[in-house]
């Protein structure tokens, strides 16, 4: 019986980590599914976007804890404010001077937003330099909550959780429910024809592409609580969020949280029953043999030629 | 004999450019360079392998793939196994609990040889590997991705993941490959001990051969009308599939040639090297390959080299001069590449290299002309 | 080029198009169509926009896949056929945009259409035999572009890239031709130069073609078929279907 | 007349500086030539040339910098106390890049080109494993200052770090004692130094210790996602967690563990990967209570690690960290002095073989000597995570020996 409780907590705790690792990567797959599946454009900076998030809030414990430190334990709040708007901004900044240039050539976006994310790690590493470092976390961040004896829920994850849920929320209502959102999909289903109707596309291309970065700028600023932060972080994230969002099919925000889904939940349970390596690679490859069969990602409109 | 040099190594231009490489890396680096700088240039040239494929994968066919270390990686692992077994014979490895297997499966308790590691005693098997091995995947994978009409961006993203899970693949089962180390401490090839200068030296010609043998027959396919095909697939394949071509055998066609010139170039580089490690499978070298054929201009066979050449030399230069401005180089190298020279050196001698021959002929005319005045 | 249909019973129909529909997320663009096409006609389809002719075209050159119905060609079934078997059945297709290799000469043009070095290893190997070049030249003639076979295509006008276009799908000599809009962007006079053609190719191959100008398709059709939403509204001699009423009311009534 | 003579004058004493300088170029190594270099090494009457080789760049940067510190630091210190034979030492630093083909290619340049007589160097086994080769073909001298895997003994190499039973067995012995454990889950990153050492961990916690292990794992370099293990240890309830995370993955470990609700209340975990500089980005308050397993803590408290820290704070800076690899690399050049000393020759063959016995009163750990076997005798400690980032050392073992190839361990 005790045996049976207890195994009954393990699995809600695993069942738990199942949903924040699909939080994880939904979190940095969203940012990426808005301006792969609604401009076509492959950043392959995104994992750098992620970076300024997360050195942003870096930024931000240190000056509350020097100038307010009353404020500490509400800082992490401004933090995914103004990660977001650091990152946009600078995302905004690249659509222009990079990104406008480069319509139509896709594979081309791909190679030149990866000399970008080279030029923004050695950026990062000459202000903040090659070390890891840690923003101090309030608090109520810390920890876990105790539901039973043999329950611990970490807080971390529930704050990701939730995060996700709000922004993932707030990012449909922008899309499906806002006139913006409106010409956004206008835009990508028929750029000529928006623009005949009085869209300004190329604003719009700008504040997609911002808006995505800018979704990336948060996720960072959440990451500080589970990992690390460092030049490089960013990097280690970008070959699974790809495949999330193609696995999903790319122009379907519901098919990029269908797939974070299916992956994390794969990862998470093979993780249980063998060692981390072999999960990563068995997860890795059934995502490709799908893919194989499957090259449309799960989600893909039939649309009319 | 003439005529067919003309056709097929794309006229008398391209075949003076061929001869002018030819003699820069046959003749001009051996006499320049010392045995240590040459060892380097022949690093760098067993990435040309690569480049040359992706200039014809990516720049004639379209297919721009992001996981061409896979099969530079592969190739070099097929000949280091060979060598790793030839260096291991039970006299020289005496001191392990099992003598005559590699070092590193000692280290992880394995008692006995694998039964991948088998075939690996024999040469004959282990060259026809080199490139079978990596030739096969990349059947496979062509054949399922294009096939099935895999975009551009969804290949490139694919290749990508195999070649992340090659590398944890490879990295988490050491005791079959010697793991992040990587298969090290080679020595000799059929008994001939590669570590001495002049073997180098003889490895680097052999190189050297190699890389022109490959470029020929690049040159070779771009001036048959499968060439011509390729190009014509990259801008309107919809036309030339309505024409009666099976438009993915031709892509998995290149793409295979792409991936034997990687294999080769991965094999030469254990060779000369003398080890091969998991950090040449990854996505970073892949992209960094796809960097050199860009710089070099994806449409010339001969630009890959140079752009090779030169985008490692700089690495070199520059990492160790200014460690810091190294990764903003090389960044902006690629944004400015991609941005404004979209076919590389090759673009702009193409556009610049007439203008300044003719200029010298028109001076060198000019001279003539003075010089019969009286 | 008959002899090669001696053999074939000549009253059947070469291509026979049984129930065919297709529909897109529920959208039904071709609903159960019925369509037989008979040796040497010209068989012009016409129907306002969003009909479902280019459809119909895609389907039966396997561009778009059927949902459900036959489409038999020569009793040979095409519908799960890749597209270059399809080709090489003897289906040519003409896009509406001339699709054309632009920085390809005419010639080269013609000869990457030439039935020859379709295999891997027979493009690598093909040679510019002087069959080919006799074919190419052939065809130029045919096609009125003679005089420019060594003009990069991309410098051609718009009529004259509608006129290669054909060109490369005569170098396959194939038994059933589709065309989609053949005149669009021609003057008056590649008009009618390209109604002449019309007449002579169909003269061994069945044509079926989509045009919206009535002059024009007054000037070539055998038979008329009419599409609406997806179906066969009406079909027959040009006057029975300008006549019929339906056919009115669906022109006119909008 | 005059003009010409004076022209043809002046001509000839240009040749005769440009020859003498030519012979001088090129008699210059034999020149100097005495009984402290046989060998052609870079060594004039006033200098020597010794080699720099780590990654200054590229992701292994972040571990390398401290040890590139401590060994300039050495140098100078050596330098203003007169050198070594009266040489001042002269470092030519090459950048590795985190890339071992480079870690091979730069360390040949080093011992062919320019002749140094000594390489401090490397870093990660795989680096070490990339020059290996050169360094026993070129007959060079590398300091190599890693703690790693062991299973390695090489005549062109001295180990200032501890080979993995150094490192293990005391610390294992300790933790069964003092904390009665006897059930271990052992975590590692996925590579050959965590493998290895796991392996040594669970021949003695099985055959010595007579505990168990009820659990391995290996996730791979730079995973962030550490939730199943996580249940999976509360699942299995180990007495000790004994882990060897590396590198990003270890800030993400630390903290989801943390987050986890497992702490040093209510679990004990013992690693063999953390010092002060990976302190620095877990945060300590992560970690507090934890236990790690090295050879020195910035925290030692003895005469000599005083002296080292001041001297290596005033010159990085006071926000300076030391781990135990940065205070390993910084013996590298004073084990080179001596031993030079000793042989009184810089040749690499007579430095090899005066090494074995040299001993070092003055190290910041406390006194090291040079094994037959070119490792290191030196006590392992065992340090408390403090939550200002630093250790509390709570258990010192005897000098115990270096064993690179231990008997049934392997």
């Amino acid at each position: 019986m005790a045996w049976l409780t207890e195994f009954g907590a393990i699995a809600a705790m695993q069942a738990f980590n199942g949903l924040s690792v699909f939080c994880v990567l939904l979190l940095m797959a969203l940012g990426l599914a808005i301006i792969f599946g609604q401009m076509g454009v492959i950043n392959m900076a995104h994992g750098e976007f992620l970076t300024v998030g997360a050195y942003t809030t870096y930024v931000l414990s240190g000056l509350t804890l020097h100038y307010a430190p009353s404020l500490q334990p509400y800082y992490f709040f401004l933090a995914i404010v103004v990660a977001f708007v650091i990152a946009g901004a600078l995302g905004w900044l690249v659509e222009w001077a990079m990104i406008s240039r480069l319509y139509h050539r896709p594979l081309d976006t791909l190679l030149a937003t990866w000399g970008l994310s080279l030029v923004m790690q050695q950026a990062l590493r000459s202000i903040f330099g090659a070390r890891e470092v840690s923003a101090e976390l309030p608090e109520w961040l810390m920890g876990s909550f105790s539901l039973t004896d043999a329950i611990d829920i970490p807080r971390n994850g529930l704050f990701t959780v939730a995060v996700t849920l709000l922004l993932t929320g707030g990012l449909f209502l922008l899309l499906f429910r806002s006139r913006w959102g409106l010409h956004v999909r206008a835009t990508m289903q028929n750029r000529v024809m928006s623009r005949a109707v009085g869209i300004d596309t190329r604003r719009v291309d700008r504040m997609t592409f911002a808006l995505g970065c800018g979704v990336a700028g948060v996720a960072g600023a959440v990451f500080t609580t589970i990992g690390s932060t460092g030049p490089t972080a960013g990097s280690l994230y970008i070959v699974d969020t790809f495949l999330t969002v193609v696995f999903g099919g790319a122009a379907s925000l519901l098919g990029t949280i269908a797939s974070a889904f299916a992956i994390a939940q794969t990862q998470s349970i093979s993780e249980f029953f063998m060692s981390g390596s072999m999960a990563k690679v068995l997860t890795l490859s059934a995502v490709i043999l799908i893919l194989l069969l499957r090259p449309q990602g799960l989600f893909a409109s039939k649309v009319r030629k | 004999m003439m005529t067919v040099l003309d056709k097929y190594l794309g006229g008398r231009q391209g075949t003076l450019g061929l001869l002018v490489l030819a003699l820069l890396v046959l003749v001009v680096f051996p006499l320049v360079l010392d045995a240590f700088r040459l060892n380097m240039v022949g690093k760098y040239l067993t990435y040309a392998f690569v480049a040359v494929g992706l200039v014809l994968c990516w720049g004639y066919g379209g297919i721009l793939s992001l996981g061409q270390g896979v099969f530079f990686g592969l190739g070099g692992y097929c000949m280091a196994m060979f060598l790793k077994l030839e260096a291991s014979d039970p006299l020289s490895t005496k001191i392990q609990t099992t003598p005559g297997i590699p070092d590193f499966m000692d280290w992880n308790q394995i008692t006995e040889l694998p039964a991948m590691w088998q075939p690996f005693h024999s040469f004959g098997f282990t060259v026809a590997a080199v490139v079978g091995v990596p030739v096969v995947l990349a059947w496979v994978i062509g054949l399922a991705l294009f096939k099935r009409r895999v975009g551009d961006v969804y290949f490139s993203i694919v290749t990508q993941a195999i070649a992340l899970i090659l590398t944890v693949l490879i990295v988490g089962q050491q005791g079959l490959t010697g793991g992040v180390n990587g298969i090290t401490d080679l020595k000799t090839l059929l008994g001939w001990d590669i570590r001495t200068d002049q073997a180098k030296y003889l490895l680097y010609f052999a190189n050297a051969g190699l890389l022109l043998g490959c470029i020929v027959l690049g040159k070779f396919i771009l001036a048959s009308k499968l060439g011509r095909l390729l190009l014509a697939m990259r801008d309107k394949e919809e036309r030339v599939r309505f024409s009666g071509y099976d438009v993915s055998s031709f892509k998995v066609f290149v793409f295979c040639l792409a991936a034997a010139f990687s294999a080769i170039g991965g094999a030469m580089f254990t060779l000369q090297v003398g080890f091969m490690s998991p950090s040449f499978v990854g996505i970073v070298p892949s992209i960094e390959m796809v960097i050199f054929a860009a710089v070099g201009g994806r449409l010339s066979l001969l630009g890959a080299v140079y752009g090779t050449l030169l985008v490692n030399f700089g690495k070199t230069y520059f990492s160790e001069s200014f460690p810091e401005l190294w990764l903003y180089l090389m960044g902006g190298l690629f944004i400015v590449v991609v941005m404004y020279l979209p076919n590389g050196l090759a673009g702009v001698w193409a556009k610049h290299g007439p203008r300044l021959w003719a200029w010298r002929r028109a001076r060198a005319a000019k001279a003539a002309a003075l010089e019969v005045q009286p | 080029m008959n002899a090669k249909a001696v053999g074939f019973e000549m009253n059947k129909p070469v291509l026979a198009v049984e129930g065919l529909t297709v529909s897109f997320d529920g959208f039904k663009a071709v609903d159960n169509l019925n369509l037989y096409l008979d040796r040497n006609e010209v068989r012009v389809v016409i129907g306002p926009n969003g009909a479902g002719k280019t459809t119909v075209l895609d389907l039966i050159c396997g561009k778009t896949r059927a949902t459900a119905g036959s489409i038999r060609f020569k009793d040979q079934e095409l519908t799960r056929l890749p597209e270059y078997k399809i080709v090489r059945a003897g289906v040519g297709r003409k896009f509406q945009n001339p699709s054309i290799y632009e920085n390809l000469s005419v010639f080269e043009n013609l000869e990457m259409s030439y039935p020859g070095g379709r295999k891997v290893l027979g493009a690598l190997l093909f040679k510019r035999s002087a069959a080919v070049v006799q074919r190419v030249e052939q065809v130029a003639e045919e096609i009125f572009l003679a005089q420019w076979l060594h003009t990069e295509a991309g410098l051609l006008s718009h009529g004259q890239k509608q006129w290669l276009e054909i060109g490369m799908l005569l170098m396959q000599d194939p038994e059933l031709l589709m065309l989609d809009e053949p005149v669009a962007g021609m003057s008056v006079n590649e008009r009618a130069q390209t109604a002449e053609l019309l007449g002579r190719i169909s003269q061994n191959r069945s044509v079926l073609v989509i045009e919206h100008d009535m002059e024009f398709v007054k000037s070539i059709a055998h038979k008329v078929t009419v599409l609406h939403q997806g179906k066969v509204l009406a079909e027959g001699s040009m006057e029975a279907v300008q006549s019929n009423p339906k056919v009115i009311e669906v022109y006119l009534g909008h | 007349m005059h003009s010409t003579s004076r022209g043809i004058t002046r001509r000839w004493a240009l040749g005769a500086v440009a020859l003498s300088l030519l012979t001088a170029s090129v008699m210059a190594p034999r020149a100097w030539a005495d009984d402290a270099n046989t060998t052609g090494l870079a060594v004039t009457p006033s200098e020597v040339t010794v080699g720099q080789l780590h990654s200054a760049t590229g992701t292994m940067a972040i571990s390398e910098t401290g040890s590139i510190q401590a060994e300039r630091l050495a140098i100078e210190q050596i330098n203003a106390q007169g050198g070594v034979l009266g040489r001042q030492i002269k470092i030519i630093q090459e950048d590795g890049a985190s890339d071992w083909p480079t870690f091979a290619e730069k360390a040949r340049k080093l011992l062919v080109n320019d002749k140094v007589a000594t390489v401090f160097g490397c870093w990660t086994s795989a680096s070490r494993k990339a020059v290996l080769p050169v360094f026993e073909q070129q007959n060079g001298l590398l300091y190599y200052p890693t703690f790693y895997e062991g299973l390695e003994q090489s005549k062109n190499v001295i180990y200032t770090g501890q080979e993995a039973t150094q490192q293990i067995l005391a610390s294992l012995d300790w933790i069964a004692k003092t904390k009665g454990a006897k059930s271990f889950y052992l975590i590692g990153s996925d590579y050959i130094w965590p493998r290895t050492s796991m392996k040594i961990a669970r021949k003695h916690i099985e055959n010595v210790l007579h505990g168990e292990v009820v659990g391995e794992d290996y996730y791979p370099l730079g995973n962030t996602q550490f939730g199943s293990l996580i249940n999976k240890v509360k699942l299995k309830k180990p007495d000790v967690v004994f882990a060897a995370v590396v590198g990003g993955s270890n800030v993400a470990f630390y903290k989801q563990l943390k987050a986890a609700g497992v702490t040093s209340a209510k679990q004990t975990l013992l690693t063999l990967s953390v010092t002060e500089d990976e302190l620095l980005g877990i945060g300590g308050e992560n970690m507090a209570g934890f236990y790690a397993s090295m050879k020195y803590f910035q925290s030692l408290d003895n005469p000599n690690n005083q002296a080292f820290v001041a001297a290596f704070k005033a010159k990085y800076g006071p926000n300076a960290v030391i781990g135990d690899v940065t205070q390993a690399a910084y013996l590298g050049p004073w084990l080179w002095k001596a031993a030079v000393e000793k042989a009184g020759s810089f040749d690499v063959d007579k430095v090899v073989a005066a090494s074995p016995g040299i001993e070092l009163k003055t190290a910041p750990e406390g006194y090291v000597k040079i094994h037959e076997n070119h490792h290191l005798w030196s006590k392992t400690r065992i340090g408390e995570v403090q939550p200002d980032g630093q250790f509390k050392v709570v258990y010192e073992s005897d000098l115990i020996e270096p064993n690179p190839f231990p008997k049934g361990y392997q």
